[in-house]
Formats: structure tokens, C-alpha cells, sequence
């Protein structure tokens, strides 16, 4: 789908690369809230994603019937990140993975422990535990965390390929909160990193890529916008938008005017 | 003989292989993980694994998720 | 050059519609700042832009090989909009506009009458003077202002055909300062809300949009960044990204989290 | 005689016209107006108007500005 | 009240000087809103207030014993600052304040004249007529108005004897909503500035104080807090923080961080 | 100094009560990078402030008359929280403090592990360790942590008498960086939460207790003002101003105006 | 006759003093302000100004405001 | 003999106490804290204990810090 994304922009050459496969879109999304696996398609399609999130869950026995992701959201069309939504312990998250890499076949998976079912909020000290039990397993991890550069850092050490802080809590749309440390982390991190969380709208996904950060991630933005297929289409320009404008490297601020039209010349 | 799938009770005759339930569930081998046990059992071996009396099964598969 | 704008984002039925004449991109660009008329050019398509605003100076008698705008930034592409830039009383500014029309021929123009050299800031008194003259002298006049709504409202009872309120302060950076006023002038304007000024990059420019303005005039921002081109392909994307997400309808804001994964079905 | 253009003192001979002004000051007359003593003179009538002691002229076009 | 205010915070010798008056509380509340009078008196006591806005409206003749003000917060106690709400038109306002100097005796005023009752906004064009006559008539004026820097010049140069920009919408409780413009027309002015509408809570004032503002103008954040005597009690304090604050000059910003205990001498 | 504090505001029952001892100042001050002691000694006086936080470091031996901090700041008026900046171990962190308790006597204490020089942020998982070690060996520990709601939660649970999440980085002056995680961890905290770090000028602090902070700690913010004695006033008076907006519960925001005179009476 | 009072009819007996009918309205003096047919009345004028039929007044008193 | 004190080297006699070498010191013993040999030496036990040779000696009191 090159044509949809970045390289029709003019950045044929500017590529997200984690663990190795590369990928011309940096908009990565979930799977969840959409009214059908119809819509979610087509929001996929709109958004020019090559990678979406998916989660684990236990075949309904009863009904056979059911709506499939799989023929919808193709594992052949979109590359499936397996995540752990719902586990809030280290052993839960890595029983979880394995079983996706059973069920898909795939080692590249998405983690993260959750604290509490009111905040979402990474545990970070499970998370460290979890990412360094799946690594040495031979899983390639991209973590959900806090904005805790402190910790980034360490989940990087362990080999994670992919730090994905939170910008705000997971569904509230509140944006990215702490600039300073989404920051922090960009500046001090060799692997790529993705806002993951707290974009509400299509200048939030623009800041983040401005703040030099290698992606986004996003599901609840536009599953829940009043036309999610538009916003779709939104979050794409925005995230090239925003990597355009941090790659330009932006005018400075001035505290007093600046004319754009010479100052020579007046009758 | 009895065993759980998915937290819920099933009678199984004696010697039936996962594979063979797997059918028998109508559901599409492709895109499903089985954990029997707590410990996976690979799609490979589904066709030698033969079930014993109190099995505890997990079938699961992707859905949307974010 | 439909294909390089909203057209080709699936928005082929929204265009900016001023005084009659109807265009498909939302983004007008400044002609000044360049370091030459050619990167000028190169960043007008680069923007997708359809409109360029331009001053009206006197001609340098003692030098007939300088480098001409409309040489590289032809009026046969682009619709000239002609500013006034540089004056200070209704008077200069109609002077100048009549001028103007009579060197290209075009009645729609950019008026702006600024009160002092150090903010640029509008003298509204004088531009709501001008722009009566203006209007009962057939011109059709797109007007640069404060974000007075007040004012906005006389403006438009005045017959102007466009409403351009500052973000801040002309060469400044520093993005919208009130998004407040700006949308109580979305709110009450029957004629397009085009935001001039101010804008400091791509966020700043999709913030715009989403407050429902009809399009972003910038100058300085392409101008002045490290990579032009690159900067004018982020603000055509990111005009296109806030006007989608505001169609779209964001998510509302949450104060607590929100799963994006079914809870259901858990192992 | 002597005339300002865009507040230049210029040598003219007389019964000049502006037509003819404008050729000899190598400038291209699309694109650019001109305001004799503060009225505006359309393009239409550069041929017939005969320049007068005196004459304060602006010649203008257009430049890049935001 | 002396001991209440600043003067009790070792700022003795810094005081409020409008139109010749010496004031030591740099903070004015309004006297609208509270559930009795009674209330109201005892809030300006806890914020320390020596300045109150009123407002003039006809006497109920069909009862005799309605509370009055007057009686409550006295005239001999406070000064009262009649103002013009609820006036529309150049002519009203001045009508108004004619009758409130007969009433009071009093020729320091606060005008105001608004656009609308949905904004509230002041019109600054009828504003500024207002202000020409009331000047020319011998009042001392003190005048609500936008944030627009060159209006602000106008109505001091036309003689107002205090600025008062709305930091935001009357009543919205939104805050300083334009830093840049409040600190543009502090820079401007030879005669006091004073934030009036908008604050909500107490680092509101500070804020606006802290941009060096000479006073704060609410009446919302004090009458519908849940608990009005402690809102005014706040209010007070947070006005003279953010004055104190302005006098100490602010640290600087840093991108980074910068240790507060010495480096040498570790174990 | 009851009568420089809360109390005289009329808070006479509101004390910070910290590992069973009552404070009636909510604003705890560093004594580093100041001029002198004797000016560290003004400003702590000038602040109120009953609290103050001290470092250990290695007698200079060769100059025995060098000033001494207890000369001036007295543990017999301060009560002494002895720090650990400068460590970046659990291990160091425990060394120092027991140097301290032998130094001073005192069991209470402020807990910091930092993680590298150039952010000075928390090590949160050495900084568990040392905590769980000081608390199992008698300590009251006060601790200075990320704004992470989880780990604040690990911390009380640990046992700590203090959960002080960073603002921003240390000596920075950015302020509140991220309000939406202070207030979650003062909802679910029943020990005093106080910001420590970050706060630049008075309304940052008053924000901090807005938010429903129990306290405030700064050093940068009065030490490298212009006029710290001043400015230690301001931030006296901006944590009472904050403590006192949030007790009294500000007003609702509204989009649009609400008049502070009645409608009703108007000529 | 009839007078208007802050927009009510009233009826007055002729010759009645502006100071009679303050008194007879019952309101404090201190602190009013008149207004009759648009023009204001100083309080120093209130006992010698007689009303007429048909006179406009308006009374007005400070009242609570922000 | 040699001990370290801070860091820095200083020679002292056999039998010298911590109170003793406190005192040469100059430092007021007050508000300061010993660790010998990254063993805390509490102030009762000064008087008491004798120094040796080799003995690393940190010797810390309170100063400003944030």
C-alpha cells in the first residue's frame, strides 16, 4: 500500500524500521471498539497501517459463526502485533505470547502489564520481568510503558525493539501529558519509539512525531470518533505531517513580530 | 470421559485425539493456540495427542484488540 | 494540482469556497522569507497551495535583471493575493490595494493594517475603515484581524469575504494563543475563518483546523524552517489532518482509562 | 525637464509620454502600475498621457511577502 | 485592614496607586452572585478587598425591606467601583454612570460595555466613545476590555486612568487564556493593569499577577466556590504570591536538571 | 512562627501531619545554592517554613572556620530532612542515612536514588530497595519519586510516611509537568503526597496544592531567584493561596459568559 | 395626575414636591439617584422641583454587581 | 602510623582514641558523624575506640543541600 503513505509524500526514503522488517507507515493500530471487523478494516485501509494490535482470547465453543478478525484484518495484509491486554502479572503476559506465537506463528509481540483496571497504568517492575523472560525466549518486544525514561532505558538494555510510553491513560484522549520525558526518551533511545496511548485527536499524533518520536500507536481515537473511517484518514496525515515537520526542524519562537513582507520598497 | 475447554465442562470418548476434537468443535484449526494443561501442545502434534479423562483445554484465537 | 491536495485524501467533495471561487487546497502560503523565488516555488508546490499573498513594492529602476516572482511564481497558477503589508492607516492600505488592482487586475486582496513595527499587531479601527472603502470600491476583501469576535462580526457585517484572525503575533511561532476566541469566530462567521499568523509548525496548523477554521495562511513557518520544502509538505498534510479530524468528530476526553481490548474471553 | 520617480529626481525631455518613460526604463509594463501625482494611470491610458514638469510618479509590481 | 494585606507580608511600601488613590489590596472582587449580603461583606473582609465593583439598578418600590448593600459593605468602608453591566451602547453606559455619580458622589467608575450577553465581550469600539465622554465629563475611568494591545493604547491615551483586559470570558473561569497579549499591554502602560474576568482559581491570579499585572478584578471565583470565604481567603493570598513573585524575578527555565546539593564532599 | 503560617490565614486547623508530627507550614525548602547561610536563614524564615531539607557531606578538614549551616538554620527551629542527592545506589542511599541518624539523632528522613547526572529522575527500583531497607531499620521515610501512580502505590505500601513525586526535573523550573498523574496519586494516597522539584515560580506551586497536594518542596525556585528572600514570601503565600483554592472548591468552567450583575432593575 | 415611576404608573396629587414623593415611596434618600424625563435631578433640587402629569421617573440605587 | 581520613592521608600515634584525633581535628564533635572503616562509630563510643593502622576514617556533618 506504499502508494497510501509516506513514500507518496515524498519520504520514499524514510522508513520505521523495528527488529529488522521495515514499514513505510509509522501509524500503528489497534483492533478494538470498532461496531464490526467491516468498519475496522476499512479504518485500517484509511489509515494506511501495515501494523495493527490484536488480542488473545478463548474461541466462543458455542457460537462458530462468529465474525472473524482474521478475514477481515488479514495476518497476510497486516502485519499482527499479539498483545496482553488484560494480563496484570508478568507470568500472565508471557503465558499469553506464547500461546499468540503458537496460534500465529509470529515473534514479534506487543507487551504489556497492567497495575489496575482504573488507570491502565504500566507495572513497570512486571514489565521489565515479563520483557526479560520473552527476549531471552527468542520473542523480538515492543513494550507498552510509562514515561519513566529511567525505565526506558532499562527495557532497551534488555533488548526490547520497540519502547512505546503512554501519552496519556489508555482511552482518555488526554494527549501527551509530559512532552519533557517523551523527549527524554527520544533523545537517548537507539531503538524506535511509539507513543502508545492518550492520542485523542490528529494534532495530538502531529506532537508526538514532532517530538521526534518514531511513531504512534492508537485504537480508541478512532474507533470512537463520530466517523472513525475519517479520522482514519486524520491520524495518517498527521503522523506524516508530524514527521515532516520534525525532520524540516521547525522556525524558533519569538516573543515579538517578524514582518514576511520586505520592509524596501514601501511607496 | 469428562474434560474442560475453555472453563466449561465436555464428555469426550476415551482415546480421542486433539485433532479430532479440534473437528468435532467446528472450529478452523488455522489461527488457534491449544493449551492442554497449562503447557501448549503444538499444531503438529494435535494429531498424536490423545486426551485423558480430566483435561484441562484452552482454545484460543486472535480477535480485535487494542 | 487536485492530486496533490484534499481531493486525493478522499475529500473530494470539501473545498474552500471564497468570494466564489472555489479550491481544493486550505493551506495559503506567503510569498516572503525565501532565500530565492525559485525555493519559493518549489515550496508553493510542494504545499499544494492555490493562493499566495503578495506585497506590492516599487520597482527597483537601477537594476532590471533582478529576479522577478511572477517569473517563478506565475498568477497563472496560483491566485495573487495581494497584501498590505507594511501600512499602518486605512488610507496607505487602500492606496496600495488600488494600486495592486490596477498592476494584476484582481479585485481580492488581503488587507491588513497594522498599528505598530514591534507586533505587528491590527490598528482595527483603521482595517474596519479600509475595508469599507475597500468593499463600496468593488473589491472583495479577505481581512488579516484580532481575534476580537466582536470585531470579526463588524468585519463581516462590512461584507468582507474572509475572516482571518491572528493565532499570535505575525513571525512569532508561537501557535494559537486563544483557541477560545477563535472558536467563538468559527462559531458565529458565515464567510470562511482562515487563521493568519502565528503558526509555528505542522500541530499548530492541524490545532487550526480542528477548531473548525476553513484554512491557515503562513509565511515564516515554511520560510524559516531548516528544510522549507519539507516543512510546506508537512503543512499541506497537516491542514489536511485537522480539517479531516474535525469533520470526523473527536473521541471525548476521559479522566480514567478506558480498555481497548475486549475484557471478556480472558484465560 | 525634471520628474520623481518612486522619490528619484529623472531628466525627461518634454512631451514624453508615460508609455514611452516606461520603455526607457527597461521595465516590463505588465505586471506593474503606476500613480502619476498620487491618481492612478490604467495601462490603457500610458500611451496617451504626456508626463509635465514636475510629475511625481510610483512606479510598482509585485514582490514576494507574506 | 492594613495587617491583612500586603503591607503585613513586608510589602509596606507597595501599593496600588489609581487615580491619585492609594490602595494597599491589589485585589478588587465584585459583589454579584453571593447567596445574601451578608455573605458578601464577610467574603471582601476575608479577601482583604478595598475596592468593590457595584452596580446601579432601579429601586423595588413594591418592598421597602429587601437587604441592602449598603448596608452590608458599607460605602464608608470600601471603595465602590459602579460599574456599567448589562450596558450595550456608548450611551447607556455613560447614562448609567451619571446617575451612579449622583447616587454616590463618586466619579471613579468602571465602564464596560459589551457586545453581547452570550460573550459578554466588551465592544471596543462603543467602549472607547464611552470612555471619550465620560473623560471629557470629569469621571475617573477605569475600562474592561479585550486583550488587543492598541486598543489598550487608545483608552490610555484617551485618558482611562486603569486598563482592565478580560483574561478571559466573563464568568467562564477559563484563566489567562492570552499570556502574550496581558504581558504586551503590561509592557505598554503607564497607568495600572488589571486582569478583570475570566480567573477561576487561585493560580489564576498568581498567573496573571506573575505576568506583572498591577491587580486582579473577579467575582465568580469567590461567589460560586462551594465555599466563598475560603475562595477569598485564597484569592488574597494568591494575589499577593504572584505579585511577590513578579518583584523576586523568576529562576529560569531549564531543559534539563540541575542538582540543588553540592557535588564535592561525597563519601 | 504560627503567626507567619497557615494559621494567621485562618487555617488555624489544618495541619500537614508527617510520620505523627504536625506542621502548620506546608512548604518545606532545600538550603542549597544560596548566596550564604545567613541569606539561606532569611529565606527560611521569610518562606515560614518549619521543614527544611539538608545534605550530609565529608568535614573539610582543612578549614575549620568555614561557616557552618546549623549555625543558621538551627535543627532546634528547622526540623532537619536529611537527603541523599548525590546517591545513585540503594546501597549509597542507606550508608548516608545512617551517617545522618548519627549525625543528627533524627529517624526522619527524604529518600532520593537517582539514576544519571544530567536528569537527576529516580531510580524507582533502587529506590524501593533503599526504601524497604531504611523502613525495616527504623527510618520515617519521605521519598522522592517518579509521578508514576504505581510505583507511589509500591511506596506506601513499602511504608514510606511521604510520597513526593517530582513536578518536573530537578532545578528545571518546568513546573507541573503532568497534573493528570499528581492528582491520581494524591486520590489513592493516605500519606501526605508533596511535590518536590520542578516548581518555578509561585503558580506552580499553588497549582501543586490545587491539585490536592499535602506539600510543597523547592530549593531552585527561591534560591536562584532574583530576590530570593522575596520570592521565598511569594511561594509562603502561594502554598496557602493553593491549599486554600482547593479546600474551597473552585467554580465550574464554562464555555460561553455568565453576567456578574443581575439583568433584572436595568434602567 | 399620572406619572411613570422605573416604568410603573402612579398617581400624584398635584403639586407634589419630588422629596414628598421619595418620602411617600418610603425609600432612603441617601444613596438614590433621579432621573425625570431623562435628565437628572440633584438632591439638592428634589424639594423644589414640582412634578408633572405625565413625567418619566426613574429612581436607582446601588445593588449588587461584578 | 597512617590512617585515612576523607580520603586524604594523615599520620597519627599508636593509641590514639576517635575522641582524640577529633579534637587535633579541630571539629566540634557535635552534629558530625564517624564510619570507620565502613563501620559507623557511634559518639559513646569515641572515648573508646583506639585507632589502628590502616584505618579508613569518614568523618561527615550537614551541609545546605535540596
Amino acid at each position: 500500500m506504499e502508494d497510501n503513505n509516506a513514500a507518496a509524500e515524498g519520504l520514499s526514503d524514510d522508513f520505521l524500521i523495528v527488529a529488522g522488517r521495515s514499514f513505510s507507515s509509522r501509524l500503528i493500530i489497534g483492533t478494538g471498539k470498532y461496531e464490526t471487523y467491516a468498519q475496522n478494516a476499512e479504518a485500517a485501509r484509511a489509515a494506511g497501517a501495515e501494523m495493527v494490535t490484536v488480542a488473545l482470547r478463548r474461541v466462543n465453543l458455542s457460537n462458530h459463526d462468529e465474525d472473524r478478525l482474521t478475514d477481515h484484518v488479514s495476518p497476510q495484509d497486516y502485519t499482527y502485533l499479539p498483545n496482553t491486554a488484560g494480563c496484570f502479572t508478568a507470568e500472565d503476559a508471557v503465558r499469553t505470547l506464547k500461546l499468540a506465537r503458537e496460534a500465529g506463528g509470529w515473534d514479534l509481540v506487543k507487551l504489556e502489564v497492567l497495575a489496575d483496571q482504573k488507570t491502565l497504568y504500566p507495572d513497570m517492575q512486571e514489565t521489565l520481568k515479563a520483557a526479560e523472560a520473552l527476549i531471552s525466549d527468542g520473542f523480538e518486544v515492543m513494550v507498552y510503558c510509562s514515561d519513566d525514561p529511567v525505565y526506558a532505558r532499562r527495557l532497551e538494555e534488555a533488548g526490547c525493539c520497540g519502547i512505546m510510553p503512554l501519552g496519556s491513560l489508555i482511552g482518555s484522549g488526554l494527549g501527551i501529558q509530559n512532552p519533557v520525558n517523551i523527549r527524554l526518551i527520544v533523545e537517548q533511545s537507539r531503538v524506535p519509539v511509539i507513543v502508545d496511548a492518550g492520542v485523542g485527536t490528529a494534532s495530538d499524533a502531529a506532537i508526538a512525531m514532532e517530538l521526534g518520536c518514531d511513531g504512534v500507536l492508537m485504537n480508541t481515537a478512532i474507533a470512537e470518533a463520530q466517523d472513525p473511517i475519517m479520522m482514519a484518514k486524520a491520524m495518517k496525515n498527521a503522523v506524516i505531517a508530524g514527521r515532516q515537520a520534525y525532520l524540516a526542524g521547525r522556525m524558533g519562537k519569538k516573543r515579538y513580530a517578524d514582518p514576511s513582507s520586505p520592509l524596501a520598497g514601501l511607496i | 470421559m469428562q474434560i474442560h475447554i475453555n472453563g466449561e465442562k465436555h464428555i469426550v470418548d476415551r482415546g480421542t485425539t486433539l485433532a479430532a476434537l479440534v473437528e468435532t468443535l467446528g472450529s478452523d484449526p488455522r489461527g488457534i493456540a491449544i493449551e492442554r494443561n497449562l503447557e501448549i501442545v503444538p499444531k503438529s502434534e494435535h494429531g498424536t495427542t490423545i486426551l485423558e479423562d480430566g483435561d484441562q483445554l484452552e482454545v484460543v484465537q486472535f480477535v480485535g484488540g487494542g
